[in-house]
């Protein structure tokens, strides 16, 4: 086992982090830029090391974050999601200073990170898979002729992109050619890949991926589903296990098919694998995240397993411990970020000092922040502020038990907003609460707003 | 525990001394002064109104202190952007690596105290990830001395070398 | 136990000795000075008489509202224990009941709007699980008016009667 | 169902019924005194009313309750734990006001209320005791026969006591006539009810209690025990679930015989039977707790039951919707209580305004408070903060995690002192790390102090 890891993020990720290291008996480093020192992680952390100016490209500065590593004498580094998290580089670069990176192989990684390629092997290997190209697209010619083929409205994606990033959606064969040369130009900027690939859009789908866990040994097993339906703009808003209206016949499906192509490639730790539920309950594998998600609690509260702890005993070695059976889940859980935005106008980041953050409490209510009194959100990084999940037997109640959360929830700083009214809107929407919602909730929910 | 006492002592002269002297220097009447033995940690406050340059207000040395009792420790001590004191200044790690004196070991330091040194003379190197990046002086003076001993790891932000500045900036 | 407290008194007196060496530095008069003795803690303030410092020391943050919208109701209206102007008495609620004007429905008032009252004289009646409570004005006055409405619940520290009440006390 | 809930009480425990009644869709309505009109279940209430000036007495100020309940349209009345939730002329009066009391009848209460009737009673259903008094006691004389009879040491206790007042140990014949005389006259003043009994003392026994939830219609369930052996002048701080150590034969024999206990006497609602276990692993009932405790979250951590829940369930004549295996729990659940009191100062309570604080969040962690930064803890109350509770798949785990919650939770105030410093060591005490400790551990803990 590891001495001392390091937290190579920062934000609740890395305080959600440092509690499963530090109550498995592990040191932890945090790394931190000059205007987060003050951050929870930092106090809670045997050492923390100053990596920089502010801003996110501080904590994307791996010689820093090695630098601090070997400063902080850390013989591992999680980085939680999102940053580092899903580049190869940064897991090589670990890899070879004698640094154990915590989540799948360089190599894993950098697969699955072709999102174009991944296609085209889980096509190989028999997963169901949306019409569209069976390969990146050299040009927009190439583009029309395969959304010609498979018909539209389809999604233009980058290769490179994922999480929801770099996606369009064309609606017509007029639109295609400049969708075309616009989400190339843009991937290439955002990712330095121009590469794109075109993929069947499915209106009014449902967004559904499964968690599953590997060891190094051969041994996987899924932790259930997710439904991540409810999004603005391809971000997620709200997330829950298991899927609502999703037969189990279905989810389970999807899990072993998950579960098999994890194991085909050789992954290692929790991964996530993707899929969209048609009208018809018909799922298509999307993609694969190679990393932990920011909705991983609610899998956490219907199997008792924590999946950090998981990360942490895979990356060390250790043979899976957990059988299916221990792996399913029992009755629902619920997650909703609370994000210091404004949705009234277009969700802009609201940061600001935090006069009042009073998170809810009490029965089957589990808050993960990093948030407190007093504390100034940066503007610098992204305005997750809190991650408010419930657990009922049924949905209902779990339901019941959200709202009542987050009409505890009383956060207050001068220009400070946050999505709570939302949620709490979209929680109480019809559609939502009978679980037929889609993808395109949010946008009716906010009707006329620029979403 | 008699060694602690004093150790904890001492420290409070001297935060109470730097205190003293930022209060000399302060551009505008202090609202607030904070100062706390355990963990040697200080804070002053000003009015907002009259807030002097933001890198003045906030605590001027700040160790956080674990919850779990130990303070967090940052590698190679002191916590980094530290102040300088008006005849000092402190030229500031821009980036997170080993700090070293020498060229390579055994060869003569790049400066030694008492040395005069211009804006954009090497005075030291870091390594960072096995690349040598030199480290210059920012402004002319006199060199003070190393603030972290060769070879030693050093965060960012951290004061790396003392200088007195020589008034001709 | 007794060495404890012997390193906390020796920390006090350099915490002592270091407010003193900062207050004789002080740029202006301090308004408060705070010693915590265990942690070894001092704070001092300098009124920020101009502006009402907002993030004043230790601010105390009252609870928002109640997050779902509506502020917590109190039955009848107002909260209780509200401050009389410097002309007008308030008679505030001693129980919680309901609060009658007269002594049964249909009988006439205690008191009306103009009525002299003297202390302890019986203004209104509160009924508190089937008894009747005697309300008594606490002062002598002329009554301006009930503010509760007759038959209506009043909780405990409710205003119940305005007084302008008469110099001779 | 009922409309709208008035709970009275305050602190933690108002909150946390408050929580539940608003995920049952009820209203409710909170009482406070002057000095409490920013708390927490203040601003969550649909209706709140100023009962009194500060000081417990305004909570048990029946009149003004029942008044408010009635300003309020309140059809139920939630008791909490402490204050007035055993007495049953509060009972008898709301019913007498067409308002449901949420506990047991008051009849039953009445019954159970009396420790020595009880013990006399369940002597007669043939549950097992310990050795003393058939009934309460005349004389110190009576007394002392009956002392000699069974052996030294005894207990003297309260009939009208409970909950761990009015008891006092007596280990040689010379002190009985004293403590008797002493017993006698506390009991006068504390309850109005001077009768006393005696009991055998056991030396490093354990205190478990069984949890067990029944209908009005003669179904019953046991939740499973908890351990609170853990206890500073009778006076519980840490409590657990299951117990360590204890065989599940035993366990389960005694939640059969406290089901049958509480079937026998027509019990309805969420009641605690305790049991003092015996170095030989016997137990033997002590007294019934005709409420909710204030360790109940462990239950509700290891069955997903909400105990409030099921209590106003059972309050509105529902029938038991639990099968016996619904009840079983699975994992382990730790609550520590975090008071504002300086252990060594002989737990002196240290109230005053909480600058900082933070409570701990996460993975499998639940905090129950009143409590926010900037909140002022007043005088006049008891001194519980927050009760910190975590859930582990096994007691290891579990330990780990409180551990670290624990050293997570910042409370800071002028003169503020917290429990956070002793639970820790306790914790990390051999003795309950093996789980063989008995309620002489926190007298081991803190050796040489005023305990």
């Amino acid at each position: 086992m590891f001495d001392t890891v390091l937290i190579a993020n920062r934000g609740e990720i890395a305080l959600r982090v440092q509690r499963t290291c530090r109550a498995m008996g592990l040191r932890t480093a945090a790394v931190y830029t000059t205007d987060e020192r003050d951050a929870a992680v930092v106090h809670g952390a045997d050492r923390a090391v100053c990596i920089g100016p502010p801003g996110t490209r501080s904590y994307l500065d791996i010689p820093a974050l090695i630098e601090a590593a070997k400063a902080a004498e850390a013989d591992a580094i999680h980085p939680g999601y999102g940053l580092l998290s899903e580049v190869p580089d940064f897991a090589e670069v670990c890899a070879a200073n004698g640094i154990t990176f915590i989540g799948p192989s360089p190599a894993v990684m950098d697969k699955l990170g072709d999102k174009a390629a991944t296609r085209t092997l889980f096509g190989d290997l028999g997963a169901p898979l949306l019409p569209g190209s069976p390969r990146a697209l050299e040009s927009a010619f190439e583009a029309k002729a395969v959304a010609d083929a498979i018909g539209y409205p389809v999604m233009i994606k980058a290769a490179a992109g994922g999480g929801g990033r770099g996606i369009q959606i064309v609606r017509t064969a007029d639109d295609l050619v400049q969708a075309f040369q616009e989400t190339h130009s843009r991937a290439r900027t955002l990712f330095n890949d121009g590469r794109v690939y075109v993929e069947r859009y499915v209106e009014g789908a449902r967004h559904i991926e499964v968690q599953v866990l590997c060891d190094r040994h051969g041994n996987g097993v899924s932790l259930g589903e997710r439904d991540c339906s409810v999004q603005r703009r391809h971000q997620k808003l709200i997330e829950e296990t298991p899927a609502p209206g999703l037969d189990r016949a279905t989810a389970e499906a999807m899990g072993a098919s998950a579960v098999e192509l994890a194991l085909a490639v050789g992954y290692e730790g929790v991964g996530t694998f993707e899929f969209i539920v048609d009208s018809a309950n018909e799922f298509h594998f999307i993609e694969v995240n190679c990393r932990l998600q920011v909705e991983h609690p609610v899998t956490e509260m219907t199997t008792g397993i924590d999946l950090v702890r998981e990360q942490v005993l895979a990356a060390a070695g250790e043979p899976l411990s957990l059988s299916g059976d221990q792996a399913s889940g029992s009755g629902v859980s619920i997650e909703c970020r609370v994000n210091a935005e404004d949705p009234e106008r277009g969700f802009v980041p609201t940061p600001g000092e935090l006069r009042v953050f009073q998170p809810p409490g009490g029965p089957f209510v589990r808050v993960d922040s990093h948030c407190y009194t007093g504390y100034t959100v940066p503007p610098s990084y992204d305005s997750l502020l809190a991650k408010t999940v419930v657990w009922g037997p049924d949905r209902e109640q779990a339901l019941q038990r959200l709202d009542t959360a987050l009409a505890e929830f009383a956060v207050e700083g001068p220009g400070v907003r946050t999505t709570v009214p939302l949620l709490r809107r979209v929680i109480a929407d019809p559609r939502f609460r009978a679980g037929r919602h889609t993808t395109s909730l949010i946008g009716d929910v906010i009707d006329g707003l620029d979403l | 525990m008699t060694e602690e006492r004093t150790a904890a002592d001492t420290s409070i002269s001297a935060v109470c001394d730097g205190i003293g002297r930022l209060l000399e220097v302060s551009p505008a009447s202090v609202r607030r002064v904070r100062l706390n033995a355990n963990g040697v940690e200080a804070e002053l406050d000003w009015s907002a109104d009259a807030a002097p340059a933001p890198a003045a207000a906030g605590a001027a040395v700040a160790t956080g202190p674990a919850s779990d009792g130990g303070p967090a420790r940052t590698p190679g001590g002191a916590g980094p952007a530290a102040e300088a004191e008006p005849d000092r200044h402190l030229l500031l790690a821009p980036l997170v690596g080993t700090y070293y004196h020498a060229p390579e070991p055994g060869a003569a330091p790049f400066v030694a105290e008492g040395d005069t040194v211009q804006a954009g003379q090497q005075v030291g190197v870091m390594e960072v990830m096995k690349m040598m990046v030199p480290i210059e002086a920012d402004q002319a003076g006199t060199v003070i001395g190393h603030l972290v001993p060769d070879g030693e790891p050093a965060e960012f932000g951290r004061p790396l070398l003392a200088l007195a500045p020589h008034d001709d900036r």
